[in-house]
This record gives C-alpha cells, structure tokens and sequence, in this order.
C-alpha cells in the first residue's frame, strides 16, 4: 500500500490528511486521475506531486512503500 | 542609534560585517498586502538599507484583520497602500530608504528596478505576477523568494538564479484558480508563518549566507499541525524557458500576459486571459456563494456582485467588470478572485 | 465595521459561530516584549473581546529590532511597553477592551487574573514567571501557551489543564541560564514563527475547538532549517506537583521565588535565586564577553558593566544590582541575564 | 550506531546538527554524560530529551537504531 498525503482545499476535499492506495507501478499522473475521480479531487492538474518528500514528475514510477504527497500552489499574499 | 541592532550583531552568523551588509542592501517587495507588510516590517526593523514597495490598492477594512502596517485612520482616509506602509515604516526607522511605488507591477517597472535591487520578495496575490518577477529574476540575476498563504495553510520557496530550479521548473505553467485569500479566507497566524520563513532567508541572502539557504518547498498547515519539507533540486530543468539552456523569458512577453481594455463609453473593464481556458463555473459559482456572493448565472457566464463592482466571468475566463474604468483596479478585483 | 472580519469568519474552523466567540474571549499576555507585542497584534487584530497585558519595562532602543508594536517616538518618551502597546493597537482596533498592567507579574496579581481569563499568553524572558504561569494554569483551570526564542531558534508549547502534560512535568525544575535574547541574540524572524505558532493555537483555544490543539512541543531554528515536533503525550507524571494527583504549585510558594531587597543607604538592590545552585562564573564570564560586555571577576564573583547599572553576580546565584532602588527593575536586569 | 541531533547551543558548541554514537543499551542519562564529556556540551541537565521523536525521561534506555534529540529549552521572549 501507499500512503498520500493530501494538503490545503484537496484534504478539504477528501475529509482526510491522507489516503491509502495500491499505487505500486503506477505514475504520478495515473495516482492523480485515480483520485481525482474516486474522491472528487480538483484541480490536480495544476498540483505539486513528490514522493518521499522530493519533487517528482507526472511521469514518475510509485514503488513500493512510497509516500506521494499533492501540494496544491495557493496565490494568496 | 548605537544600540539599536545590539541583538542582531550578538546574533553570529550575522555579527557586524552582516549588519554593514544589511544596511547597503536595496529590497524589491512586490505587494503591499498581508506579506508586504509583514516582511516590509521585519526588514525595516533589522535594518535594510533600501525598500522599494510596490502596490496598486489602497488600504480596506477587510485588511486590518492581517495586514500588520495599517490603522483604522488608513482606512478612513483609503490611503494607497505602499504610501500608508511608507508613513508607519519611517515611524519605526527614520534612517531608512523607502520608495513607495503606487500602481501595478508590470514587465516595464520590475525590469527597471532589478538592475539596482539585490533580492525581491514576492508577496503578490497571483501567479501572473509571480511567474512575471521569476523570469525577470533569471534575466537579471537577482534572487526571489517565493510565499504565499490561504486558510491556514502556506507554503514558500527561495529562488537563486544558478543554484536553485525556478517556479517554472517546479509549476512549468501558471495555475488556475489557485486559492486566494478572498476565496478560502486566512487566518493572521498563517501569514505570520510565511513571513517568518521569507524574511529568514532574506537576512541569509542579504549577509550572502549562501550555505544556509533553505533548499526545500516548504508548506504548512498551522491548524491540522502540518509542516513539509520537499527536496527540489531534481525539479531543475535544462529546458525550462525562464532558467533552462535556451531562455525566452516567456512571462516577460505580452502575449502571455493578461489583456485590459476600457470599453468604450461604458463603466466597464474587459478582461482577457492570456491562453484559452476552461473555467468550471459550476464549482466556482458554489464557492462563491458560500462566501455570501450574490451569484446569478447560466452554463455560459456567472455574474457576481461584489461591494462596488459587477463581474461577468464567461467560461473561457474572459471578464468584465462593471462599474469601474481603472484597469489596474478591474486587474485587481479579478485576480483576487482567479489568483 | 461589518466587513472587517470577513477573511476570518471565511475560513470555516472559525466562521461566524467563531468569530463570535472570540469576540467574547478574555486573553493574559505576560510579558510585552517581542512575542508580547507581536501576539498582541495578532489577536487584537482577529477581534479579541479583552486584552490584558502586563509588563514591568519600558520601551528600549534595542526592541525596535524585533518588537513590532513599538516606534522610535515610544523610545524617546521611554513609554512603558504596556501603555506603547494598549496605545498602537487601539489605533488598530478601537472597539478593543485592552487593560495594560504596568509591573510584575506576581502570583497575586497572576492568580487575581485567572478568575477571570480564557487563555494566558506565555510572552516572558524567564522561566521563573513561566513555572508560576504554569502553577496558575492548573491550579484555574486556565490553558496556556509557552513560548521562546534566541538567535534563530525558537519553541512552543500548548498546555491545557487535565488534557495534556504541564511544564513541569517535563522539565521538572527551572533551567538555570537558559539562553536569553541578551546573551544569545536574536533575529526577526524567529520571533515570528514562535508568534505563528502561538497565536494559531491561541485562536483554536478561543473558538474551543480542542480535537485541532497542536499535541507536541514543536521547535524549530530558522537559520539552521529544522522543524522538529516532539510527541509529549508520555510526558504526563501523576506525580508533579503542578499538575499530579497531589498538587502543591510549588512555584506559587514564597519560598520557591527569587527573592529581592533593596540594601539600606546604598542605591543596589540584592537578589537571590530560591534554591542553592552554582553558576558557571567562567562560562558566564566567556559569553558575556563575547557580547562585548565590559567584565571583572575572581573565582567568587563576576562584576558586569551594563548601561546604567552595575551587576555582582556571585558563584550561588545571588547578586547585587547597583545604581537602582528600583526592586522590579533590577529583577528584569538579572533575569535578562540569567533567563 | 544511533544519531544524537543537537539544538541550540548545543549544536553551536559541537559544531554540528549530529553526532553518531553507539548508543544501544545505554539510558539517555549515559549518553548525556558522554556527549558533555567528549564534545564539552554544557546545560544538559536541564535539557529535554527525544527518543524518535518523543519524549524520553533520563532512564529510558536506547534501542538500535534509535534517533536521539536533546532540545535546550531558550528563555528569551
């Protein structure tokens, strides 16, 4: 199992800090469709993904264990 | 003043040769809001030589719940924000050099001032601008620092042109719709927290620090008890546009920017994004009514009463806002709802 | 003034609801220095009900480094920061109740206060009146939030009687020379982030929303990029005497306080810790140098210059302050030094 | 090994944010004695202890593996 970690209107969103998912194999960006869609999730497009705490690509491949984090960018100042 | 900065010299890795430094060092901050007056505060107070503050509003009553420079008397007189800044920071330090900048932050005026100034501190409400002080960040070598805030939750990242990944690296286009405080509303601590984390590495880079600058994306959540660490140093990318091997500076360009026009004969301001986009105007218009907005619509348009304007927002992010001719004010209004 | 909390009541943990209530809340902050006066603006500017804030100083040309409430013209009326501070945030928030206590914080007037306040504000700069906080808290049943800073490290932590360990269940007894501003240094921004954290936990204590209090004691050093939170759930002993099944808040106790008395004929003021103890005169001696005090000493003693006193500090903690009657006064001297 | 992070004056006074120590077996009151003796850290008498990130009274004993943290408490306000 993975564990991701959702931040600001996204764990609004989901009611929950986090979530557990099998990602194992699966991209950054397959992870983000995936919830987008079974939690409702928006805007996910335009979110900051990382995986054990280091930035990671769309493109990038989950292992095993990984925490994936979605760090929405906020404008307000 | 002798003793003046007595507890900032004890401090070692400033000492006096950083306090000297400190006080020949020129700041750009960019917004006059929340951040601005903060960070404007923190670096009066340590003692900045120069600060050059730019903003396009002037001060409301629905900013002295955070905004830390302003009085009640601001509001009464609506005096533009950089002015009424201006006047508080010399009561606190006579001896500094401050230049208040009424009006918006274009191409024109950041470019301008980054051949004299050694860092800028975003403090804006929208990723245009911010993304605008990013590429001129990388034409002219001077540092950023990203912060920005919403509920209570925040986040801030240090930029140094050569070392760091840019915000293009990390976002590579401009978010839609990021929240803004006017959408998600924001508590005084949450701004507290980012300006203590930019004014820190700010003090790094003005003593040229280097070694300590913070190298992560930091973001916080002050009232689910969260903080964040995110390593960026893969985030650089050769073929970023603002930092990469090739560079065209793209948010530097009109043709990425967003477009004003008066039209003709009426009280109203046309707004024009720069790229084609599709706005959900069912999710925005649920949470603008929740906010107490008074919203009618259609699946084409919203159209949103706001205290002293009217915006009609279409779906491909076009507005107009109503009741007004000052396009830096239309901007204003418009970007505090998109970000 | 209808809008000018409408950010907050957006952000929906508070809302209306909560802005109600912490427009009806009464806060202690003790202490009106740096996170004094910072906290303070924070929460009159939230719309805090009632406001007390007690301090024994006046306002100094060193705190306008860091101490945000205050200005150069409070420094040249040597304004005492309880009054500069009710002064500027009336200019804020006029519909405020601020009552400003210029003096000690004693365990009558603490005591006194808990009858009637929701929270207490830990903003002091020595353990001594936080271990009384402490006492008091229990004893009230009032929460309270410890706070403290030096150089670019800082911490905190949130104290609610029956729901979490107190400070002396972790501590056990008073650090002796924990660092001070005055012997350590101290940077803008780190007071910031300890007032982010304070305040946050001080609006979810107002709007009584228990289950989102910070359960850690959280520290942080801002030049050295660490954030640590520390679970402190285990910490709790059953057999403190603050907050145990047998209770005797010792720090209420006489006995258990530094005592004072001014010297007959002589202009000195002697002080002793409550217990024995044995400083480290050459330690001491070492740091205060380094920050540029002027120092004399033997084994048995050290002599410290300072501005307008001189201090004798001897090996067992007792000292004399000379050049001052002032019994208040001459606490604050030695406490600055020895936190 | 175990990791022992510093704070505050403690980690000016070793010149680092760690030390690595062969901590397994010993209570947090061994180590503190240690530490002071090799690297002369002074006030950790009156310094909080971590274990893992929680808080450890001074006759807790260390596990392998374990991260160490001594936290000063400051003063200043």
């Amino acid at each position: 199992m993975n564990k991701i970690m959702l931040f600001a209107h996204l764990r609004d969103e989901a009611g929950a800090e986090y979530i557990e998912l099998q990602a194992e194999g699966k991209t950054v960006a397959d992870v983000k469709e995936l919830i987008a869609e079974k939690y409702n999730l928006t805007k996910l497009d335009s979110t900051m993904s990382a995986i054990n705490e280091e930035f990671a690509e769309d493109d990038e491949v989950i292992q095993k264990g990984d925490i994936i984090a979605f760090i929405p960018p906020v404008s307000g100042g | 003043m002798s003793d003046r900065y007595s507890r900032q010299t004890l401090f070692a890795p400033i000492g006096f040769e950083g306090q000297r430094m400190i006080s020949q060092k020129h700041v750009l901050l960019i917004g006059a809001g929340a951040l601005g007056s903060g960070n404007a505060e923190v670096l009066a107070r340590a003692g900045v030589g120069k600060l050059t503050i730019i903003d396009r509003d002037y001060v409301e009553e629905s900013n002295l719940q955070r905004q830390q420079l302003y009085t009640e008397q601001d509001v009464i007189e609506k005096l533009p924000k950089a002015a009424a800044a201006k006047k508080r920071l010399l009561e606190i330090n006579h001896e500094l050099n401050i230049k208040a900048v009424i009006g918006d932050a274009t191409p024109e005026v950041i470019e301008d001032l980054c051949r004299e100034v050694d860092l800028i501190l975003d403090c804006t409400d929208n990723f245009e601008t911010r993304m605008l002080i990013n590429d001129a960040s990388q034409k002219h070598g001077v540092p950023w620092i990203y912060g920005a805030c919403v509920s209570s939750y925040g986040m801030s990242l240090t930029i140094i042109p050569g070392k760091t990944p840019c915000l293009n690296c990390l976002l590579k286009k401009i978010p839609l719709q990021g929240m803004t405080c006017d959408t998600g509303g924001i508590i005084g601590p949450a701004v507290q927290m980012v300006i203590a984390h930019q004014s820190a590495e700010a003090l790094k880079i003005l003593v040229e620090d280097w070694e300590h600058i913070r190298q992560t994306f930091v973001s916080f959540d002050l009232w689910n008890n969260q903080y964040t660490n995110i390593k960026i140093s893969k985030a650089k990318d050769e073929g970023c546009l603002s930092c990469g091997t090739t560079r065209t500076y793209p948010y530097l360009q009109s043709e990425n920017r967003t477009k004003t026009a008066v039209l003709c004969g009426r009280d109203t301001v046309q707004i024009r994004p720069p790229h084609d986009t599709v706005i959900s105007l069912e999710t925005l218009s649920k949470q603008l009514k929740s906010l107490g907005y008074e919203i009618k619509g259609n699946p084409y348009l919203l159209s949103i009463e706001m205290a002293e304007q009217r915006m009609v927002l279409f779906q491909d992010g076009r507005a107009l806002i109503h009741g007004t001719k000052d396009i830096t004010h239309a901007k204003s209004v418009y970007q505090r709802i998109l970000g």
